[in-house]
């Protein structure tokens, strides 16, 4: 297998651009999506590509354009909006989530809504409280809707292809830091990868760390750091929170005993508490240690960089949490 | 309440036939819904149309088919004018397996997608956006399609109505917005509740056709609702039509609906009952006979009872059905 | 101190005449809360009393009346805006989450944002998916709110006028089931209850159950019916989910062993969520049996009886869980 | 662009003077603010409004100090007009715990409660609805106060503003809403993104007034502005106001604006830069003379130095205070 490396918006675009060629049902729609390229680079090309009636510049209309998503969904087309900004994805909740997610089980199986809204999320920009909030855990809640969050250009790639064919309702979350940043290998060669399936990024035997999205790297950085101390440190990367692929957890806690969940998300009611909840229920026989969550600080998002980054998940923070396990373990 | 006359139709005689026993069977529906609520054969509560049928079936007479319409809370008329057939539709509202949605969507929420009834909602304005993408796919696909949404005088003030309504005129959608107007929400005057000109001139404002018709004069609507579709079919874009009209009961089957109207209001508005009216037109016209009249009363008395019976002994959903269709 | 029987709704209705006697900040607004005194009654008698320019009918216009509302409340007013039924929240999530919550924080302190938003919750009406939702969850996993939910009149009387008496923003769930079912003692007296307290509405030495708003309800018949068993069921209602008292719930599960979470929002990523990763946490040396989550069934709430009630916790998935919890012990 | 003329303002000098100062600030402190992002002082990006001066001081100098604003992203120019102070400004650009909010906002989220200023919002509409409220309470309080509301062509298309513009005409708040319309949202061209007769339009259907102005022209802008302001101060209720005007910059400080925008339609703009424009008014009617005009600048310019010196050497926020104003 012939491999390059993209970069994570590389990879993004490359996924939308396979797809829509393969499907002419498939067109993307949000704000500068088209002869701009979107505000992260994400559609370049492809307006001039597949042209206006398929990458569509929409008015600042979030709801309108995302109900009017639902509907083509519903009508055979599969719909690509674009939440420039993760955060503003509270302008569409009533479409998402009385609509798109509950259509096909209120028809009783009449309609299937092949909608996939990508969104972005994630800071350490310092852009504000308004412009850095990662909600996936809110639609992971919800019934009806997929929500994935990939953590490396192969993953993004392979996900995004495969919800550009998923006949249900996706939340693509995309941390807008790893854009430009993070780079990785891809192939050539045509692959997909399943929702639903977690993928073990590093394997270990004394703790276990389950990270999403951005964190992945910070975790593996930690767990490298680890390394060197003599500790052995699985990663897990669950990259769909819906579906949840709770068996891969709770092997791997079963084997290490113990976990540290760390998300962008904020903590409380997040996705470290299912996580943690679904882990510490499953693998209740293993565990020796508490689970340690480590997810963004229950404040709204600051943005002097002094306070933001105390309130994200960091290397730092991934190892102190693992040391706490150690400790307590040891007592 | 101004009574338009409305132009002596071009329709033949099986149009015209088939639209006065939609309004019929319509009216005859909303009866029996609301006799079954007060024997406690249904759950939940009813939100019933009765009084509103030539709005419903006035503009879904002029669609094909494969043109889609989205509904409201208020949806059974719609649905009937759409070709809907009131069998699934009964058992719907009874929560049995037959039901159109079997048993999962309920009284608010029937559809029948082969039919182009992309749905009843419960979210006021829910269907506005649905209704804007079936247009985009109609357009997309380019083949003469229109998509129709029905709305109340309430959900004028919902901002979606405003952001596909921008959209469907930048886009040229084939996108009929049909507004019941029946003065009132749940419980208020829309009058008190919608500031300016209203929704005609607002929807001309937003650069679309916004067209005002009495709701109670089924041809009237047909012809008003005709020339918009017709025109949306040809490329012409989003247009808004305002059908005036009333519903007689409550807002749901738990209440009357007398308590924030007046008799007088509703009594006047009877006086204009959309079936008699059209009734007489028919008679006048020579198009029907009295006695044909009479027989078909008894075809739909007859079917809705039917309907009624069979569902009644139709299975509840067995509970394994719950975890399905949550995906595909 | 003397004491009435009031249902549910009445409680509510008191609290609110009481403070707005009190507060000439405190204005309703929302759908047919006016003349019509609210779909549930809720708002009966207040028009009369306070005048349509303190209990206001507004237009369907969600996201606009709740946008007014937070600005009426950073300028020295306290809203009290009414989602009639609380799917409909979904329409208003950006001025409750961009808004609201964060107005105080991103200023640097310099408002206050004392808006009591008051929605509704809970199926077992046959009211379809649309119109049965509880998403409490995702406002306890936003900084900056507030969230409350009672369980009794004493409480819902107690805990709104605490509401309307904060600086800070307050999602108020009422459960619509409640509202004339639902009789309770409430005092002539003036009284409050401070968020953060969790009430133990049973005492119990065998299993913790933790149950929220009118789940709380099944949960003691249940407890009743374990008690004839021989199994003596501790139950706590938080009353509050933010804060939330983890206090209360860990020191009773250290002294039972174990839980079983009750609530009525959808179970993923959900309020049994966060409460069960608390206790995990927090009781890790005493638990001896995983926690028992019983969220609603996670598919979107379904119309025919049948099928809705098997989605809702009740008497006998408690009872369930709890004798789940009991034959793990035994193992 | 058709360059109206202004009449000749019946404004004392100070006022005049001070207007002018107001503007020049804007203009120094957006260019400080550039030169502070391209040295790297400040962390994110900045969202500049040079050129668009006129249409926020024309605005903000006839309000009291006790009505208030709501601005955008692009706010800096409103808090300036204002009243705003520019040292906690450049403060909070830097993320410094000396900035009007802390540090906490930033650039994008700046407020001056004590001044009416409610804050700028990254919420593109996220002004509206508050606004809306600060009208309410100004007519419950009875004491004439105002509310602003600042926004953009691009925002034009958000249902809340249909939503509030609604329920502000039915309970007669005194709410102005201003339409700085620069004729691009970030990238794209807003022709292509609003349907119909445009924002006046929109704003006369909804049952107030609608009136469009250069926004270039402080005078005019005022004018137009003051009508509308004593107007709803006097209980008739909002109105809207459209100025039509031009950023001179990017979206924001890390592209040119020059991408999506010809040079031709840029340079035709700085032909009717909103500040010699008023210079060449003040100069005329002799109100200023060269020297004072010169002498203005300096004193401006040294100030927005000085303030970024002072914010450069102020400490960040301590690490403790992240968790402090969650809650009240
Ligand atoms: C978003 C939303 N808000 C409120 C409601 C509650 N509700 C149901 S019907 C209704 C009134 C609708 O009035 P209108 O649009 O005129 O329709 P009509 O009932 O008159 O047909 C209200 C407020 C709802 N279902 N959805
Ligand atoms: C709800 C929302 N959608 C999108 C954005 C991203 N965004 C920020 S500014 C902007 C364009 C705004 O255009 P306009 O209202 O004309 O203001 P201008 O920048 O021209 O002052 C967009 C799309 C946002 N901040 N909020
Ligand atoms: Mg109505
Ligand atoms: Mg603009």
């Amino acid at each position: 297998m012939s491999t390059r490396e993209l970069t994570f918006a590389q990879a993004i675009r490359e996924a939308l651009d396979e797809e829509m060629a393969r499907d002419d049902r498939i067109f993307i729609l949000g704000e500068d999506v088209g002869a701009w390229g979107g505000v992260f680079r994400t559609t370049e090309t492809l307006f001039e590509k597949y042209g206006c009636e398929r990458v569509i510049d929409t008015p600042l209309s979030e709801e309108g354009f995302v109900g009017l998503s639902v509907g083509a969904a519903m009508t055979g087309m599969h719909p690509v909006p674009e939440i420039m900004f993760g955060d503003f994805i509270t302008l569409v909740m009533d479409q998402i989530v009385n609509q798109a997610a509950k259509m096909r089980y209120m028809t009783g199986g009449q309609v299937q809504v092949p909608i996939t809204i990508r969104a972005t999320m994630g800071g350490g920009r310092s852009s504000g409280a308004q412009h850095s909030q990662s909600w996936h855990a809110w639609f992971a809640h919800v019934p009806g809707l997929k929500v994935v969050l990939p953590s490396t250009p192969y993953d993004a790639k392979g996900l995004l292809k495969t919800a550009l064919r998923e006949p249900n309702p996706v939340l693509f979350f995309e941390d807008k830091v790893m854009y430009h940043k993070i780079k990785g290998p891809v192939p050539e060669e045509e692959y997909l990868i399943p929702f639903g399936k977690a993928d073990i990024k590093r394997e270990g035997t004394d703790v276990t760390l389950v990270a999403l999205s951005r964190m992945i790297h910070p975790t593996l950085a930690a767990a490298e750091r680890l390394a060197a101390e003599g500790i052995s440190a699985e990663v897990i990367d669950p990259r769909t929170i819906s579906p949840l692929d709770e068996e891969t957890l709770i092997q791997s806690v079963a084997k290490t005993g113990s976990a540290v969940i760390v998300d962008e998300g904020f903590n409380r009611f997040g996705t470290t508490a299912e996580l943690a909840a679904v882990i510490a229920h499953g693998a209740f026989d293993y565990l020796d240690a508490p689970i340690e969550r480590l997810g963004a600080m229950d404040v709204p998002v600051p943005f002097s960089p002094v306070l933001e980054f105390a309130t994200i998940p960091d290397e730092e923070k991934i190892i102190a949490a693992v040391h706490r396990i150690m400790e307590g373990r040891r007592r | 309440m101004a009574q338009h006359k409305s132009k002596t139709s071009e329709l033949g005689r099986n149009t015209l036939l088939e639209m006065y026993r939609r309004m019929l069977t319509i009216r005859v529906f909303e009866e029996t819904v609301f006799d079954v609520y007060r024997k406690g054969w249904m759950p939940g509560l009813a939100h019933l149309s009765d009084g509103q049928e030539a709005t419903a079936v006035g503009v879904c007479m002029t669609l094909r088919t494969d043109d889609t319409i989205t509904s409201t809370h208020r949806g059974h008329g719609h649905i009937i004018a759409k070709g809907g057939r009131v069998e699934p539709m009964m058992a719907e509202v009874m929560g049995k397996v037959t039901g159109y949605c079997r048993g999962k969507g309920g009284e608010m929420h029937i559809a029948d997608v082969s039919l182009g009834i992309l749905g009843a909602n419960g979210i006021v304005g829910g269907g506005l956006g649905i209704a804007a993408g079936s247009a985009f796919t109609a357009k997309r696909e380019g083949e003469g399609r229109v998509s129709v949404a029905f709305f109340g005088d309430g959900a004028i003030n919902q901002g979606i109505w405003y952001e596909t309504a921008n959209i469907a005129v930048l886009w040229k959608l084939p996108l009929i917005y049909v507004c019941e107007n029946n003065d009132y929400t749940q419980f208020t005057n829309s009058k008190k509740l919608i500031s300016g000109e209203g929704l005609a001139a607002r929807a001309r404002v937003m650069g679309m056709k916004g067209v005002e018709v009495d709701g109670n004069d089924v041809q009237a609507v047909f012809q008003a609702a005709h020339e918009l579709v017709e025109a949306a079919r040809n490329g012409g874009g989003p247009a808004t039509l305002i059908c005036n009209t009333f519903r007689y009961g409550g807002h749901h089957s738990g209440e009357p609906g007398t308590a924030y109207r007046s008799k007088e209001e509703i009594e006047s508005w009877k006086k204009h009952d959309p079936i008699p009216f059209f009734e007489n037109q028919l008679l006048a016209q020579k198009i029907i006979t009295p006695q044909e009249i009479e027989s078909m009363h008894d075809e739909v008395d007859k079917r809705l009872q039917t309907s009624v019976e069979m569902a009644r002994q139709d299975p509840f959903p067995d509970v394994s059905e719950v975890t399905e269709h949550v995906y595909a």
